[in-house]
């Protein structure tokens, strides 16, 4: 019984992860860019969603996610349309600084001090089920998680506008010269990464009940490095990253004795690190990446 | 033909004396604005550490952060009175235990073992390549954050270590950069040096002219790891105090942000972009101060030179991608490398 | 063939299999290349010389078999394992060191061997002068010429004092006066150095001219190895290499003249293009007429590709004018006229190796979404080009050369165009495909569809074509019908320039 | 020339300003209090009341005619939540001509500054930090804090705890500040003192870097019987996004925390919380046992509209009390007077409840510290709870 917990708390935050890492690596797919802003898009969403708990809950939610949408966009046009093309290292500070930007804004606007979120209280709910109590919420972000990742892969795999977005993620000029909008992809792969990072403000924000400007880096971090496991360039491989990151941090948590758990960390990213040695090119292999000789 | 050597010299003086004359010029100034020169040359020793890596592979590392902690630890370990070292740290081996060094070899110290951090990891660590290598070096600056703040009875884990005798003053501060603006324009000159450049400028050609990355890499990782450790140490002197979440992602984003602003791929581009941020934050801290006594709000969500420094880096980076110097050396004739 | 344990002195490649994820790129191939000796590697495209060069230097592990370099084993080696125990080799794409000058890059080899910085560099200038190109050393490498660039690379390798030099398609997109001169210098190289110098090339005139010995690879397995009259008297390498119908041409239809009386498609007047501060084109005018096929021929480096950015709208022009359909061309995007009906065939083909060829397809469909007529549109494609239809679900990037061209073309077609532009059909590809390609063309051509193209390929454009621009640093030097050109004595001065014969060094 | 002719007027403007404002100066030279804390950033949060409250204090003592004839000032630098920034402010106010310091709550990111006064032989006050090592061991022989120490509220929950009835405990602890362990290790000592060591049923770590605590979660719910009570040593804002799960995880017995839960303005992250217990230096919602708190907080609501964010504003006002006391005591201002006076403090009657330093201890151990209770969403005070051993002293 106590095994199925876990393997439900490992599901459910390793989806979590996935769906951090598939906003990334969309992004990644389509620009090249690591964006680091991403962890501030899902802070903005839990802070919409507060913001605006006092209209009903679809309008919330609609509102809340054509503001964390018209926000991923400003950020597009704004920082990283001027850089396109430039040193990954350019793009990537930049991203950086627009993620502090957002961060310190957020502290400018609604203070340092973190805000409850309350926002659909009954998510808290326990459901008895077969001896487990498990709370609707995890059901509802599991929900979520699936939703979002079969949507995705419909989107990805099956329509034009998905087989556009892989065009314009393997070869940008070919894409443009095919008569593919570049612009109109590449700021869609920005909705979508925003609608992802919009689910993981509901569900994260629902979990931990607070929001802090803060929010948003330590998913972010998880999904960056789930992201580079799976394989960059690979929305397969994201998605798998991220559920294989929840379930090590899960499985570390359960096996490591008391007083080295503190260490957890230090083991998960140090096996990182090992995966990484051993499997450079993450566990998907892009070939479009390789480097040709 | 000039030689490599005269270039790399001539660049080092220029840079040089632009740090002497602020150093000078700082010593007749108040305390408050001394520390805040001592604390932007700190920084400028790391980004120059860090630039002997990431500017000569090309590769970007968000470790150096954790070798900065591993030299801030080795001087607290070293330099805290033994008394106190009993009560915070009871775990720490007898000749950690019993040392009481002065702070100049704490500092050393402090480097070589971030150097030999920087080997161990360096060795697996060097095999990747691009985005898998920054990612590596974040992994390890995790590890390293993570053991800095659980180790309680060696590290003190989230506590803060006291009891650092003083030690970084302005003229030291400035000793120090100018030592390591010297070892950065050396390693760049160097045969090693342009080796690592000439895989980061296009890896596949560079082995078959020879170079074998991994061990070019492995040096350059060493080398800087020394410099950054150094840092680690002189700041620990600087603040008194050693405390874990001083080393982990604020600094690395600021650091990694001045040396990509200044132009990663130019020692001058290091130094440029350390004394861009660090005079452009005090400026704009100036300015909120300047609105904070007009309108008198106890804890205000002030906040103006966060937001402010992020845009002026971002337009920076919009209008010169490849930073202030664009990758170019100051020099008499200021030439393109 | 060739004995595993065979002594100093020599390069040799014993049993090499190599394969990629269930492809065999080569299969048991034995090469001997000893000092002093030049071997010719031929062989159509995707017969796996690339690879060969690759195993050879230690860039491709190979599956199976291995190398021995002067007598040494090379097991676990890496490549600067190969560059130190004296095996130098080119790239098809130079791969200098952009951000460095000329001579760091020749002084890059002596100190990857361990010299130091100033014997290193006193070593690389030396080489520099001996190449010719001494003047140019403290320019950035990314700022030469194509053809410097190709000499620059030949410089580094050199400067490795190599015992072996493998060279990987040297003269590629030179002149054939450049191709020329080069070839001298690879012949000095030999007797200089005393090197055994692997030359992969296309062109069969150099080859026979220089080589001592010819290999030949087709599907990743040796054909054919003797002295170039062998190879070339061997009907098996002329079914393989050169198809049945080497040197056949295509009969032009009569209908040029018909062309020539329609009004134009597109009306390019006066157009200047600057990348930085260096000018692509100089004032460019050419015209196109409905249903016309027009050629711009010319060197590496004399404009073609920007005159296609251009007209696609990828780059901006600083002055003149682009008129199109009677309309003139502003600040449309490039998907803007896509839609418009200009298409084009980019040069390398650049198909999207991770989407299906199905998926290029549709990719192709993009601005005729919803049009009635793209599902018939898409039926005549995959007729004209039937090996498509059977490779519908497989990935792009698994095609061949050849297939993946006319996946490149078929794409373009799909978007309905008026005007179809082409980069270099011709390159990289085999002369039997080149023919291929061609003869599609002239049918796509003679089915209504207008088409201009760049082509280096001089011969094969003026055999296809109604008429032809020649451009030459960025200015046309001539036009007319190609009928006339073929045997137009000016044709030889506006190609190649009245400094060509002085000397590649002078600009 | 003209430079000249334009400057004359500015100069001789500024000359007048200066020597009027030095003639009111001989008056009453004002006795200046620097502020280096945090006025920007997450700390900003917790140092802006005791800020408000040391105003406030220094307004009624201006009022009834200041400190040795002097009025009191309070001048700031700004430590934006960053430890280096500490020392850099506490140049800044010192050299603003502060008469002693007052510094972030927290031996990390007060300490710097107050070790830049210390260097310069000033006193160095912090309202509120709960580490024992602030004062002679940590920081040097100026520095204060008036601060219940850590170990006093771990002692204060068990023996509470203990006082309930409640026989067996499991502590949940954050790792990341120094704080949460030091509650957690008392509360550890001392409830194994009181129910013996068998009454310690688990320990379990987490971090504010977790994202969830399901695993932890899953753990407690494993055992078998579940534990009369749970401490949970953390601070916001992972506290009530822990306190969140648990609930909703349906673990409903009553669970403890330190100081740091204390105010109301995370509540609504955890909808009708029940049963939740925390000890702080006092009630800000009007329920506290002792008068004087209650009016101080009537005071403070009628002054900002609000009640204080935490009970730790008390120690903001009692840090102007006692300087007041200090230094009518020993009729001086100067840095060794004021410390001498502090070190004889006995049981001094502050806002915030007795205190009391000596030679080596400059923190209060032996204050009391009232149990607040969240019943159904509503806070309320339990009583005043004087520890009666801290577990190693």
């Amino acid at each position: 019984m106590i095994a199925l917990q876990h393997i439900l708390d490992a599901v459910n935050v390793g989806g979590l992860y996935a769906l951090m890492a598939l906003g990334i690596g969309l992004i990644f797919g389509v620009m090249r860019l690591i964006n680091f802003a991403h962890g501030e898009m899902v802070m903005a969403g839990g802070y919409a969603m507060a913001m605006l708990s006092a209209l009903p809950a679809p309008a919330v939610i609609a509102v809340s996610i054509i503001i964390v949408v018209a926000l991923a966009v400003a950020i597009e046009r704004g920082a990283f349309r001027p850089l396109r093309g430039k040193d990954p290292a350019t793009l990537l500070v930049a991203s950086f600084t627009v993620s502090y930007f957002l961060q310190n804004l957020s502290v400018l606007v609604f203070g340092a001090r973190p805000l409850p979120f309350a926002f659909m209280p009954g998510l808290a709910e326990i459901l008895e089920i077969g001896g487990l109590r498990v709370p609707l919420l995890q059901f509802v972000s599991l929900g979520l998680t699936v939703l979002a990742l079969a949507g995705l892969a419909i989107l990805v795999k099956r329509t034009t506008i998905g087989i556009e977005l892989r065009a314009a993620a393997e070869d940008v000029v070919t894409a443009q010269l095919s008569g593919i909008n570049v612009n109109r992809v590449i700021a869609l792969a920005f909705v979508i990464s925003a609608v992802l990072a919009w689910v993981v403000s509901l569900t994260y924000s629902a979990q931990i009940g607070q929001l802090s400007p803060a929010m948003g880096v330590r998913p972010l971090i998880i999904g960056f490095v789930a992201t580079i496991l799976g394989g960059l360039g690979s929305l397969p491989g994201a998605a798998l990253g991220g559920f294989l990151v929840g379930a090590i941090s899960v499985l570390l948590e359960v096996v490591l004795p008391s007083e080295t758990r503190p260490f957890r960390e230090a083991f998960l990213f140090g096996l990182v690190f090992i995966i990484l040695v051993v499997r450079p090119e993450g566990i998907v292999r892009v070939c479009a990446l390789q480097e040709r000789v | 033909m000039r030689s490599p050597f005269r270039d790399a010299l001539t660049t080092a003086l220029l840079l040089t004396a632009a740090v002497a004359i602020v150093a000078a010029i700082g010593t007749q100034l108040s305390g408050g604005t001394q520390r805040i020169i001592i604390d932007a040359m700190i920084k400028m020793i790391i980004v120059l550490g860090m630039y002997i890596f990431v500017g000569n592979s090309g590769l970007l590392s968000f470790g150096h952060i954790g070798f900065l902690g591993l030299g801030a630890y080795t001087a607290a370990w070293l330099t805290i009175p033994p008394s106190i070292k009993a009560s915070l740290m009871p775990g720490l081996p007898d000749f950690l235990a019993t040392a009481a060094l002065h702070p100049l070899p704490a500092a050393l110290a402090g480097g070589a073992a971030a150097s030999l951090a920087a080997l161990l990891v360096g060795i697996p660590l060097t095999r990747l390549a691009g985005v898998a290598a920054s990612i590596g070096t974040f992994a390890m600056l995790v590890v390293f954050y993570a053991i800095f703040s659980n180790w309680t009875s060696v590290t003190g884990g989230q506590g803060s270590l006291y009891g650092l005798p003083v030690f970084t003053s302005l003229p030291v501060a400035a000793g120090f950069t100018v030592a390591t603006i010297l070892g950065a324009a050396m390693y760049q000159a160097s045969a090693s040096g342009f080796r690592l450049r000439g895989s980061r400028e296009d890896a596949v050609a560079a082995q078959a002219s020879g170079i074998d990355i991994r061990r070019e890499r492995l040096i350059a990782f060493v080398i800087s790891a020394f410099f950054v450790g150094v840092a680690g140490a002189l700041y620990a002197h600087f603040l008194q105090v050693v405390v874990a979440r001083e080393f982990y992602l604020k600094l690395t984003f600021i650091t990694v942000a001045m040396l990509v602003i200044g132009g990663m791929r130019s020692l001058s581009g290091a130094v440029a972009g350390t004394a861009f941020v660090a005079f452009l934050s005090e400026v704009l801290r100036q300015a909120e101060r300047g609105i904070d006594l007009g309108v008198v709000s106890i804890g205000g969500r002030l906040g103006l030179q966060e937001v402010g420094l992020a845009i002026a880096m971002l337009i920076v980076l919009i209008f010169r991608p490849r930073g202030i110097t664009g990758g170019r050396e100051l020099t008499l004739g200021w030439r393109s490398r | 063939m060739v004995d595993a344990a065979a002594q100093p002195g020599s390069l040799v490649a014993f049993g090499v299999g190599v394969h990629f994820e269930g492809l065999r790129a080569l299969e048991a191939v034995d090469l001997r290349l000893a000092r002093g000796e030049i071997l010719g590697l031929i062989g159509p495209n995707g017969a796996g010389k690339t690879t060969l060069v690759n195993v050879l230097s230690g860039y491709q592990r190979p599956s199976e078999g291995g190398v021995r370099l002067d007598g040494l084993g090379t097991a676990g080696w890496q490549p600067h394992h190969f560059a130190r125990n004296g095996l130098g080799r080119t790239f098809q794409a130079a791969r200098l060191f952009p951000e460095m000058t000329v001579l760091e890059n020749v002084e890059m080899p002596g100190v990857g061997l361990g010299l130091s910085r100033r014997q290193a560099r006193a070593r690389a200038e030396a080489l520099l002068s001996d190449l010719g190109i001494i003047h140019r050393a403290t320019v950035p490498a990314q700022a030469l010429t194509y053809g410097e660039e190709r000499l620059v690379g030949l410089a580094r390798a050199l400067a490795l004092t190599p015992k072996f030099l493998l060279l990987d398609e040297p003269a590629a997109g030179l002149s054939p006066h450049e191709a020329r001169e080069l070839m001298q210098r690879i012949a000095a190289v030999r007797e200089r150095f005393g090197c055994g110098v692997l030359l992969i090339e296309h062109n069969m005139q150099v080859i026979m001219r220089l080589c001592d010995r010819v290999q030949v690879l087709a599907r990743g397995k040796t054909i054919a190895v003797g002295t170039p009259t062998d190879v070339q008297a061997s009907t098996e390498v002329r079914q393989a290499y050169l198809g049945a119908s080497g040197d056949a041409g295509i009969a032009i239809a009569g209908k040029a003249a018909a062309a020539q009386a329609g009004q134009a498609l597109l009306a390019i007047e006066n157009l200047v293009v600057d990348y930085g501060s260096a000018r692509a084109l100089a004032g460019v005018s050419l015209s196109v007429c409905k249903g016309e096929f027009v050629a711009v021929i010319g060197p590496n480096g004399a404009g073609k590709s920007t005159l296609l950015a251009t007209i696609t709208g990828l780059v901006k022009p600083k002055s003149g004018t682009i008129q199109y359909e009677g309309r003139r061309l502003g600040a449309e995007p490039p998907a803007r006229r896509v839609r418009d009906g200009i298409a084009l065939v980019p040069e390398g083909r650049r198909i999207l190796s991770n989407l299906t060829v199905e998926e290029n397809l549709r990719v192709g469909e993009t601005v005729r979404r919803g049009d009635p007529e793209a599902a018939r549109r898409f039926e005549h494609v995959l007729a004209t080009f039937p090996v498509l239809r059977s490779r519908l679900k497989g990935y792009a990037g698994r095609l061949s050369g050849g297939e993946q061209q006319q996946l490149a073309i078929a794409r373009a077609l799909l978007s309905g165009p008026k005007l179809l532009l082409l980069d270099e059909p011709s390159l990289g590809l085999a002369p039997l495909m080149i023919e291929q390609v061609y003869e599609t063309l002239v049918k796509l051509n003679e089915d209504g569809l207008t088409i201009l193209l760049m082509e280096q390929n001089a011969n094969r454009a003026l055999l296809a074509g109604d008429r032809a621009y020649v451009l030459r640093h960025g200015v046309v030097e001539l036009e007319g019908p190609t009928a006339t050109l073929r045997t137009d004595p000016a044709f030889d001065q506006a190609y190649f320039g009245f400094d060509a014969r002085e000397g590649i060094a002078t600009h | 020339m003209s430079l000249l002719r334009f400057a004359s007027p500015l100069l001789s403007a500024g000359i007048l300003a200066l020597s009027a404002s030095m003639a009111l100066a001989q008056d009453k030279k004002p006795i200046v209090i620097g502020a280096a804390i945090a006025r920007t950033g997450f700390i900003a949060a917790y140092d802006a009341d005791p800020a408000r409250a040391a105003e406030m204090a220094v307004k009624e003592i201006n009022a009834a005619g200041g400190v040795l004839g002097r009025p009191l000032k309070i001048v700031y630098a700004d430590t934006k939540s960053e430890i280096p920034q500490g020392a850099i402010a506490a140049t800044e106010v010192l050299d603003q001509g502060a008469d002693l310091i007052i510094v972030t709550g927290d031996f990390d990111f007060g300490g710097t500054a107050a070790r830049t006064a210390n260097a310069q032989g000033k006193i160095a006050i912090a309202p509120f930090a709960a580490d024992p090592k602030f004062g002679v061991e940590g920081i040097g022989p100026f520095a204060f804090s008036f601060s219940t120490a850590s170990d006093t509220v771990g002692t204060v929950l068990a023996e509470f705890a203990a006082s309930k009835g409640w026989k067996t405990a499991y502590a949940l602890t954050q790792t990341n500040i120094q704080y949460d362990l030091s509650v957690s290790r008392a509360f550890q000592a001392r409830f194994k003192e009181l129910n013996g060591n068998a009454a310690l049923v688990g320990t379990d770590t987490f971090s504010m870097d977790d994202a969830t605590i399901a695993t932890h979660i899953t753990r407690i719910k494993a055992l078998n019987p579940q534990p009369d009570v749970l401490l949970l040593s953390t601070f916001t804002p992972a506290g009530p996004g822990a306190l969140r799960q648990l609930r909703a995880a349906g673990l409903q017995m009553p669970i403890l925390s330190g100081e740091d839960m204390d105010g109301d303005y995370w509540l609504k992250s955890v909808p009708n919380l029940s049963n939740f217990y925390f000890a702080a230096m006092g009630s800000i919602f009007g329920d506290d046992p002792r008068p004087d708190v209650n009016k101080f907080i009537a005071g403070f609501k009628a002054l900002h509209g609000n009640h204080p964010s935490t009970a730790h504003t008390l120690t903001g006002y009692s840090v102007v009390q006692a300087i007041k006391i200090a230094a009518e005591r020993a009729g001086s201002i100067n840095s060794d007077a004021i410390k001498a006076a502090f070190e004889k403090f006995k049981d001094e009657k502050l806002l915030v409840g007795p205190t009391s330093f000596d030679a080596k201890t400059h923190i209060n151990f032996m204050r009391p510290m009232v149990v607040m209770q969240v019943q159904d969403g509503k806070h309320s005070a339990v009583s005043l709870h004087t520890p009666q051993k801290i577990p190693g002293r």
